[in-house]
């Protein structure tokens, strides 16, 4: 059995993005800046995937910048906050500890540049209060930037308080929501958001593609500077094909979003129930405010790498915020600041559903699963001390 | 699976020499806590010959950590310990048919393990070693 | 008779692109960051199509950065190099009036931080000197933009000699090829260029894809901040399609690259006497040193973007420098460097072929281009004058 | 072609009252040097009843340069003077079903055009006007 359960990494192209981008690629393959025909018809598709994005968000086209992805987004959402904030001689920022590193590396940058960052502490159970923000906010603060869902343990944050709390403070607010998008519902008037990022692949649209919500009046400053392209905001021939996918998939994950939760969300309890019956195991996050598809646990005893190694020998693609995973000698600075010491944190592992997981898939994750753990468990010198 | 070489891969879904000597002769710890990962070593030697008979290993670790030390054991096995001492860190990633960059320093870990192996033979047997055995500054850090 | 004679403002999808992509939609969809198989497998792909880019510019694989596009590699290459000269107190850049706005507002941009920039003068030719460049460097200049092909006129830059001067002068040597790549002959090493901006779409590659060479020891900034994607030189998930396609647009561009020119250089010689032959009409550029598809001449008396509209209704997509075809008042940028006076570089009318385009086209183009030309004349109240 | 309404491009593509007229009472010539759009209008007068019995223009412009001056021309012709100086931009947009954004100050030229041609009327016959009438400031600009 192949199972693919890693849909926070990334998702599998839907056939609907699919047939949405076929025709940009040979056919309408103009570009929207060009006045003849062939352009102007490829002006046409940009204009509706805008509006696509603008509905389902209930923003208007204008406050749309299609950008190359979720970092794209992140970057030039902080950036441009940050140089509207120096404008009125404010320089401070209040983030939290587990956002992505397309937003950490983003805020160290500005520290760099004499800015000043507050990081919020993650609570036990993965979501961050509004009234933390509220205790951050200082007359010197221009924007707060909290994820929108964790992209790890998937917890989903109060975004409507914290909006609230932002909007009362006079403070612009920006949400990561690349994970939740196209997940759970998402309106910027109700949740009183001014900056919003997302990335069309986490939603089964095609890679290289993300948008930048921006309320109207939010300036936002170029990143990649060039053409007169999205208003002026963001140089560069637009990928028409990718945005007629990302505005597709969009569309369609938002009209199917009530059921694929229905659906994912007994799938993602029976997979927890599971693995936290598997002794000495953790869940990571709060049980039930987390996106309908994620389960994060770790094991105590176990090393992530070597556990991912063997679930993919079994046809298992899946995560773990394992230092060993990665480059970097440090574990998942998510569940760090979730409490987590290293080497628990090391044990972790990260499995992301999508609508297209099927109920057996679970029965044999949930059969493979226990043995691994004993195996490598067996194998540690720390766990037989 | 790409990253890792199909030699490494054998290692480390079938790894040689897995468990414990109750009765070892000598037995080393080592690791790093920050990436986390732990290998102990347990060598029984021939007091008469100071070839290690028998060796076996437990590791907490990632996939390359567990296929270094299952590729040290098998490389110490029934050799004297002299030989065993000269054991690099570069021969067992020659020998898994390398390691990708980042990993490099996993292989430290296993050739670590058999020098604090060798070192607790000599300490309970108080056989007098250089200042060459002593366990290096950096090896917390294996190689970072 | 359908005719798209606007390739440089971008092309039509190849089979061959397209076929590379294909796989990569719904089957090899991982994330190349991923341990498991599907991850490994677009890791592998990813690092196949870095290595074809590699090969075709005779650089070595680490050498290749993936970018969003051409913008962006060229706002990359800018703001590394000037990063780089501000560390040993090197402010000054040189570039010439005619590159593309990728280049030219992020110099702006630049100069708002405090660099200092000379844009050299276009001689009538369209051909920038290396001797121009030697004169323009000072002892505090720590880098020299200039583009390989002008995108309005195609015109060639000796780009050898000027990557002579610039090692010479020990001063990093940056050139926007994205109107030559896939076109003309790019070896790095030959030509000692440390930094080169390509498109994909501009070689019948996708849209959103660009690359940025840095030559080994050129420290690139990151611009888009995030996970360590790109060796840590830009953050963002890959578009594994996107770049596999790019990847085999080149590889085939370069492979055909001969054949092509010997196709287009009659087609584009062909129009250029055609279009000449109409009276006061000039051309745009010099004859020879020109990319083999590019036509660009000025009708007197004539106003672009009408020009533009009435050959789309004879179904011929072309392109014009004219003010009026686009949002600014300005008419191009490049045509007013060359010496043209506004109301002439308003008239202008860009034609550029691809191996796409067949005889007969030219013909047609031919036949119903000085009908137009002396229709929107007698309309002119400046040209009964 | 979506830039434009259908209106504008019948407008463009079939231009009324294109041409010169040699006996013109009043002829106005207005335009931007900087985005290079010029228009010329010549009207002929009924000096008794001031009605603008023809019209005719010559445009060197863009798209929508050539679809309002043809529309401008449309509506003033037959109109008396008094009626075609209230000709607006705005008027002339909404008749031909809008025009982009960008593009609504090529519409500018035409009332303009209107306006130049009438003042030329009444500085040959001697006619005073108010300064409502006089060469707008920004008229070089037309509207940017
Ligand atoms: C010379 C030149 N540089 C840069 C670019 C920008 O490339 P892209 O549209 O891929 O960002 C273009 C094309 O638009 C170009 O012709
Ligand atoms: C929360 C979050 N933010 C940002 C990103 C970056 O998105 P992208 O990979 O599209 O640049 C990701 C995913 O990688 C993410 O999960
Ligand atoms: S990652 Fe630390 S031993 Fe492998
Ligand atoms: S663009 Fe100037 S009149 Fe149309």
């Amino acid at each position: 059995m192949k199972i693919y359960a890693d849909n926070a990494a990334t998702t599998r192209l839907s056939d609907t993005a699919l047939a949405a981008m076929t025709p940009c690629f040979q056919e309408i393959y103009g570009n929207p800046s060009s006045l003849h025909t062939p352009g102007q018809l490829a002006a046409e598709k940009l204009a509706a995937a805008r509006e696509v994005f603008a509905r389902n968000l209930h923003a208007d086209p204008r406050e749309i910048t299609f950008t190359s992805g979720g970092s794209e987004a992140d970057n030039q959402a902080l950036r441009s906050a940050a140089a509207l904030g120096a404008k009125r001689g404010k320089r401070h920022i209040v983030s939290t500890k587990f956002e992505h590193h397309a937003v950490l590396h983003t805020l160290q940058a500005l520290e760099r540049e004499g800015y000043e960052v507050t990081l919020l502490d993650i609570p036990p159970d993965g979501v961050v209060t509004a009234e933390q923000v509220r205790s951050a906010i200082r007359p010197d603060t221009c924007l707060v930037s909290v994820m929108f869902a964790n992209n790890e343990i998937g917890t989903i944050q109060p975004i409507a308080e914290i909006g609230a709390v932002c909007r009362q403070a006079g403070v612009l607010f920006h949400t990561d929501a690349v994970q939740a998008a196209g997940h759970v519902p998402i309106d910027v008037e109700a949740l009183q958001v001014d900056l919003l990022s997302l990335s069309a692949h986490k939603f089964h649209g095609p890679k290289g593609v993300g948008v930048l919500y921006a309320r109207r009046g939010v300036a936002l400053t170029p990143l990649i500077h060039g053409g007169a392209q999205e208003r002026g905001k963001r140089g560069g021939t637009e990928d028409i094909p990718g945005i007629c996918g990302a505005a597709a998939a969009f569309d369609e994950a938002c009209a199917n979003m009530a059921r694929n939760a229905d659906c994912l969300t007994p799938l993602r309890d029976r997979l927890i129930a599971g693995l936290t019956a598997i002794p000495h195991t953790v869940l990571n996050g709060d049980a039930a405010r987390r996106l309908p598809g994620n389960v994060n646990v770790c094991f105590e005893g176990i090393e992530g790498e070597s556990l991912l190694l063997l679930l993919d020998e079994k046809g298992i693609a899946a995560s773990s915020g394992s230092a060993c995973t990665s480059g970097s000698l440090d574990p998942s600075h998510v569940l760090l600041a979730l409490g987590r010491p290293h080497e628990v944190a090391h044990g972790s592992l990260r499995l992301t559903l999508s609508e297209e997981n099927r109920p057996e898939e679970i029965d044999y994750i949930l059969e493979v699963l226990p043995g691994i753990v004993s195996y490598l468990r067996d194998m540690s010198p720390v766990w037989d001390e | 699976m790409a990253l890792y070489s199909e030699k490494v891969m054998d290692h480390f879904q079938h790894p040689r020499n897995v468990g414990k000597l109750p009765d070892a002769d000598g037995v080393g710890e080592v690791g790093n806590a920050k990436c986390g990962d732990i290998m102990r070593m347990y060598i029984q030697v021939d007091p008469e010959t100071q070839v290690i008979t028998d060796v076996k290993f437990n590791t907490f670790g990632c996939g390359s950590a567990i296929a270094t030390s299952s590729m040290a054991t098998e490389l110490i096995k029934g050799k004297p310990i002299a030989e065993a001492l000269k054991l690099t860190n570069r021969a067992v990633v020659e020998a898994l048919d390398g390691l990708p960059t980042h990993k490099i320093h996993c292989s430290v870990l296993a050739e670590e393990a058999v020098r604090a192996a060798v070192r607790d033979y000599y300490d309970r047997n108080h056989i007098p070693y250089g200042p060459e055995l002593a366990p290096r500054e950096d090896a917390e850090d294996h190689g970072h």
